[in-house]
């Protein structure tokens, strides 16, 4: 049975290929347009960040992503590790000048690629505010005056800067994550706890320990 | 181009129908709860409904049903084909059974005895079953209560980081870190041993991480699954409510069905003739247990 | 002193499992359809609810469901064991069956010895079926359309008198007046007579009143009843829906439990032995179709 | 196979017992504080008026009752037959000067017997009343001054000017009518039928056919 | 300001005159086939037991019924004195040689005159009962076959016994109640407390009270 | 002949607006509450139904609605004109005010204000207040707490034969029987008296047995009602939520109704000229204050 | 950190309050409606539940239950504040009226005029009102009745490609360009003209565009925005339901609040005295007619 | 008042900017990593495709954006055009050799960026499938076993071959579209029929009517 793990593109990919490697899996990138490559014994599926707990739950043995994206997503999945890496913010973020106290938020609309988590944290307060999901490039959604305030990522905090946004509240710190399908974590019980203890450990290389029953 | 509710509703009846010998040759007879039950404690899922401004639950979880209708303390040996529902109208099938009051051993003998045999008489063998052990876990945990929230949630994310942060002593942790790690064909557990000793399969574990579960549960648990899917069959686990045990399980039949082998279906003895007279045989046919199968000829 | 539903299911179970091998037997496979359907045509009875703000069913009746839920033109034979509701939580569990796109004259013979073979199963035999035809009044009330809704309001009261009243021809009254007398153990249609040719039972009678139904019913209609009850056992009849034709019935499980006799259930094999090896034994019967009963002697 | 009949006490009995007489049953008074009694082929039930159809619909063979008060039990009995006594009216009466017209009773309080018959009346004309359930006397009530009107059974309207009240609206003529079991209607059918035309024709006597198979 | 008082004919009225008279209100029987008589200070209104509770919670200022029909109407109303008369138990009944215990009774068919009490008795031990809701001979129910069982007052128990039928399971002891209007209890606060104390002592007589403000 | 919602919502109209400039002039603000809310503590009352599998409430009890979302720990007076349904579609009207974390002795001496001169200006003169002590009782059965529930039900069906038949002291007895026969225009509590001295209104009573009311009130209750009517006009009293005390009323409209004088409207200025010009003139006048019937000539 | 519905609410009713003596002024009573209202035409919107097995809708569109429950064919002026809901337990607060079997074309004239004033008297001045007409638009549809659903569904997208691939007369296309591109501040329909010359407001424009609105209007439709804001503010228009006409509209509070301007509410005269007397004193100052703030000095 | 248009980054932008060129609006490229620029009388904001129906709804004057994902956001805006470019298909897509018929496609786990579309056109032949939502790489569902199908855009077919997919069933035919918000319809009225008068001539240039009013 060989193993597969869900890879998504962009920084964390690149954060998470050294420390996979270290812990014995060596990424092969894809040919050409394609989204799956093959190594000896794992199969990978590169594919967004927003999917990556998709394809675990339905699935897929492994994969990494971001807790803010595992929260969004509400997967059923473990989540054995959390990475050193993939480390930002999920905030809410107003308009310079127009911050509020979050109690007086009630009725406000929110852009986010996160309606989910966004409406959880004002619910467990009993606020109520309207929700505005979009796809990207959220900082924009106050800029051009569709809403009030966003949550989204906030990492150094130069985007923000840039479009004259601020950083008010924090919902939750983000880290990223190393998810595992149930299923997968009982047929694969030795490999994927040795995987977990290796990759725990970032100091040491996987190199020698390579041909194990990883 | 509607959908096919009725050629559904027979591979479901296909399933059941070849389930239901077992489970009564197990020695359990079939339960028809109510659809519709007042919103009382232990119910659990269902989809609530408002009656004469009364809270009730469509399809609430069966268990957690039969636990809400209980009243004698004896032994009784139930199973059921139910669809459990949850806020939508859509609910899951599911097949189940359930042993209350009888000896906490032998129920889990029965119990994982009868899915064993389920599952093969439905043409599916490549499947495991992973045990789990609660008091296992809070002989541990109550070493350190004030971190019981904080373990069990590194536990049902089976994240053990979690646990490593916390300031506890090393003696503990080694012992969480031993139960996080304990998968075997062998349980370090007399009376788990027992119960595996007796099913005598190989593909039943001894898996102290399969553990989430509805909130009766007491001690043993288990989860069974296929290689060939992502999702879980089902699962069970005893339980002790108001004074009484009682050791249930119950199966998706969705998974089922997308695993379970087709078979050939006895054949009904073929009758034909005249109306007039055909039917005649074919009553006194049925009543003797033959199957049927008229075609008239006037 | 809670109420025991458990008990009560268990003579459900009883009940529907004596009925079970003959529904089976006469080539009839068993439905599972939805506990709650979106509110349509068809659809009678339920409880109401809503879901997202659409109003929906919960326990609808059965035969609307089933006709709801059509799809392929093709023949179909079902049966159900179900909870219909009908604005109260407590519902009436009834058996019943539908032929859809049978032949009409062989689905009228095989539903009525669907209906006898299934009373004799469970032991009842003091029983009588009356059929009704509805075109056999319509075919004289057509010559009165203006009078049909006073000649139907009639005919369900059983009250010739409001007919005596109506200003029709003397002949329509005098065919009325036949029909409203008409009971007897033959038939003046020759589709209905040659029915109670094949069923050549003395329990079945021609009777033109017995004719009160859901509003898909066509022609002809039954109704069965004991002379130990006072409420009938169940009725039937043949519909025609969206070019679909159907006949079925169903039967009330209360009456049916008030004169069901009791019945010897089959023993299981008994089997005595240590945990350990008497479930291995056990696990092999129960797939060979043996009931077994284990007692542990550890 | 006996036939039973459920009879009501009072004045609907006296007018009951000759029809039934003629059409060959013969009611056997019962003994003392009995309130059964037998022939050689009946079972004599006696009991309120208000009773009558829930016996039969609940397995008493036969039954005389008003149509009041079988509107009143909606019970699911066959009513093959209206006699020609017992006849009033169930009316809507006001104490004299106070009567409105139906349309303008919304929101009124009525004293009744028949609160299923008085609500569905006004419900079918969209009017919501009040009712006040007695169980006698409601004539009364009124006067007391704890309704604004009645719903009740008016004959000779003897009651109603001794009280000061005045019919106002017509709810139903009523009747004695014959009540049949849904079961014994099959049970008895020959019986039954036979029973119904010599009820119908109240002139002839049925002494001379008493020995039938009725 | 005048007291009203429903009083319920039959034998309760015939109880009850003695006590209100040794307490200063002298019962005035109604002419002919009036429901209603005046005396000097109190207007008495003459109706069926079961409506006594319906009349005093829409506005008369007193009545007397027994805790049986109390209950079972549920009205609105004080209850400040219970009397020591009108004393019997509302029972659950049956067929003699036909009892069973009461946890067994899911399911059952009982006839009554109290449906209500009967429904909230069953369902407070989680028992679901089928009613039956008669006027009046009750006992007639299960002798007739409409019946498992009835639910009916016991007093002597002759009745019972004439009809071949046992007390099986108390409901409740029954005793006539003086019930008071709500609002006629702030209106007539004196007459009414001083009439109460003195229907608590049986044994004076009222006769030298009598021109009190009562 | 269908019913006239309309004039029926007028009669309501005229109350309403009779009540509120009072209700605004001693400086309440009226509130608009959601519906819908989410079922939760203390809302009481209203009509029970689903969303989501949440359950919710529909005109729920007005108090119970400002308990349950009250936030800020400051003063805070509203008035409503609200529709309280209980399990029936068809709900009562009342109008109300609430004076939240105001001084406990005045918010009883304005809410009784309050509630005088309401019934003042709608023409009722005709009333009485009853004030009652919840703690006045508490005070004596707290010596007797193991009677508690047979003495508060004694005291709500004012039975002292309840309390007679007791196994207390005769001087707890006597207290009690003191009590339960204390209706006088004084108090013998000084909060209370000084409450009545400053109403300095005939009307107003203290009566121990006022007492039947929600659970969440404290202290003072009181009702109202008309030696007209046999039912109560409204009441009201003190509570306390989560550390925030208040004081509220609700009086209903049906029997204000049926009470209240009829008035005099203020006549509008009547407009009457071509529809071009006359409008422009309503116009005007609405905008500076001044009702205006329009008519017009073209 | 709960939400504050008390201070929500009091912004709605600051809002409300500043509009009810302007509708009061023009004429109109305000309606109290049932919350709860049998499901039946010609309902519209509301959140669906279900009462003794019946539909009902709590919160349903004004207007239609004003049409639900309109039975005297007399005109008939209301105004309302009201939640409607939809599907979901938040509602929408709206202010709105309807003048019922008015002169048509007086009240076009009279609604509008309120509409202005409305906002004129809450501090928004910078909106516009777009008046369409569904008449003008049948007029030319009537010529191609078959490609009706096509065209409405161009002119609600306002999309005239669509209409351009169409397969009829250029003549007609012509005249349907003539309407989509027709927004003026002069109607080309006399009766809107008269409409627009007696308002004489510059913010009013005839924009045939402007029609999407519910199934029962009949021809004048018109839509309120303002410049400042993405959404509309409200509209209304003039509908036909069993013979009787009407015309009505509706203004959300939510944009309304937004633009409001913040007004300085007349002060309350403030008493100050012991509590014994300065209650007197209010009594007597709030039955006259002056709003009282009292403070105690004891 | 300035006029504002929301703009998809890639392909449509390519596509729209001639369009938009010969109508008048020459696209400004906002400068570094901005999302927002500026021209003359024309403020842009660039934002993702998905995005663009929720800024014109919220208040963005004009869009341009797909009549897919029109339909999938289902924002309350006017359409009045629709481009010749940008033409593509969503279609129901199924692994080589697994295609089924529509109607036997009940139950069956559909991967997709469209979930509104799909539930609407499988709920409109009353087929229940259950959708996956991912964000983007759909096609790579199937390949990966979490999912039967796929509903997603096909438009030259070669990322179907490459994947071994094949389409099956249309859902839509899709073009680019112009997007009005309603109120800005009003505000900019004769600019914005012109605007849309200029775009549906493909074949003029703009440039000669730049100084006009639009």
């Amino acid at each position: 049975m060989r193993l597969s793990i869900a890879l998504p593109s962009g920084r964390i990919l690149q954060e998470a290929a050294p420390f996979l490697f270290r812990a014995g899996i060596e990424v092969v990138q894809p040919e050409g347009r394609k989204l799956q490559s093959t190594s000896q014994d794992v199969d990978f599926i590169f594919c967004r960040a927003f999917d990556v707990p998709v394809y675990v739950e339905h699935g897929i043995s492994l994969g990494i992503a971001g807790s803010d994206v595992v929260m969004e997503r509400g997967s059923d999945v473990f989540i054995p590790l959390e990475f050193p890496f993939g480390k930002c913010r999920l905030s809410v973020i107003f308009p310079r000048g127009k911050q509020v106290e979050l109690e007086r938020m009630d009725g406000f609309r929110i852009a986010t690629k996160y309606p989910r988590v966004t409406r959880q944290f004002f619910e467990a307060r009993e606020l109520e505010v309207r929700t505005v999901k979009l796809s990207g490039a959220v900082e924009l959604a106050p800029l051009a005056g569709i809403s009030d305030a966003i949550v989204d990522i906030v990492d150094s905090g130069r985007t923000l800067q840039e479009n004259g946004l601020v950083e008010s509240h924090l919902l939750m710190d983000v880290s990223a994550m190393l998810l595992v399908n149930r299923v997968a974590q009982k047929k694969f019980y030795g490999r994927i706890n040795e995987l977990v203890e290796r990759l725990k450990k970032p100091g040491e290389t996987g190199e020698d320990e390579r041909g194990n029953a990883l | 181009m509607k959908k096919d509710v009725i050629s559904e509703s027979g591979r479901l009846a296909m399933l059941f129908g070849r389930m239901r010998p077992l489970l009564e040759n197990w020695g359990y007879r079939e339960v028809f709860l109510p659809t519709v039950e007042r919103d009382r404690e232990p119910l659990k899922k269902g989809l609530k409904t408002v009656i004469h401004n009364e809270v009730y639950r469509v399809g609430a979880d069966i268990t957690s049903q039969v636990l809400a209708s209980l009243k004698q303390p004896g032994p009784c040996k139930l199973f059921y084909f139910s669809e459990t529902l949850e806020s939508s109208p859509r609910g899951t099938w599911q097949a189940g059974a359930e042993w209350l009051n009888g000896p906490p051993e032998q129920s889990g003998v029965e119990m994982l005895s009868m899915v064993i045999t389920l599952l093969q008489a439905i043409g599916i063998h490549d499947f495991f079953i992973d045990l789990g052990s609660l008091k296992g876990w809070e002989s541990v945990i109550s070493h350190v209560p004030e971190q019981r929230e904080t373990i069990w949630h590194a536990i049902h994310s089976r994240n053990f980081g979690l646990i490593e942060d916390l300031d506890i002593s090393p003696k503990v942790k080694e012992q969480l870190w031993n139960l996080f790690h304990y998968r075997r064909r062998e349980a370090n557990l007399p009376t788990f041993q027992r119960i595996m000793d007796c099913l005598a399969d190989e593909r039943v574990f001894m898996d102290y991480g399969s553990v989430r579960f509805l909130p009766y549960y007491e001690d043993l648990v288990f989860e069974v699954y296929s290689p060939e899917l992502a999702f879980p069959l089902g699962g069970g686990g005893e339980y002790r409510v108001n004074g009484n045990h009682g050791f249930g399980f119950a199966l998706d039949a969705a998974p089922l069905l997308s695993l379970a082998s087709s078979v050939d279906v006895s054949q009904p003895r073929k009758l034909r003739g005249p109306l007039q007279s055909v039917y005649q045989q074919a009553r006194e046919l049925v009543l003797r247990g033959q199957a049927v199968e008229v075609e008239t000829c006037d």
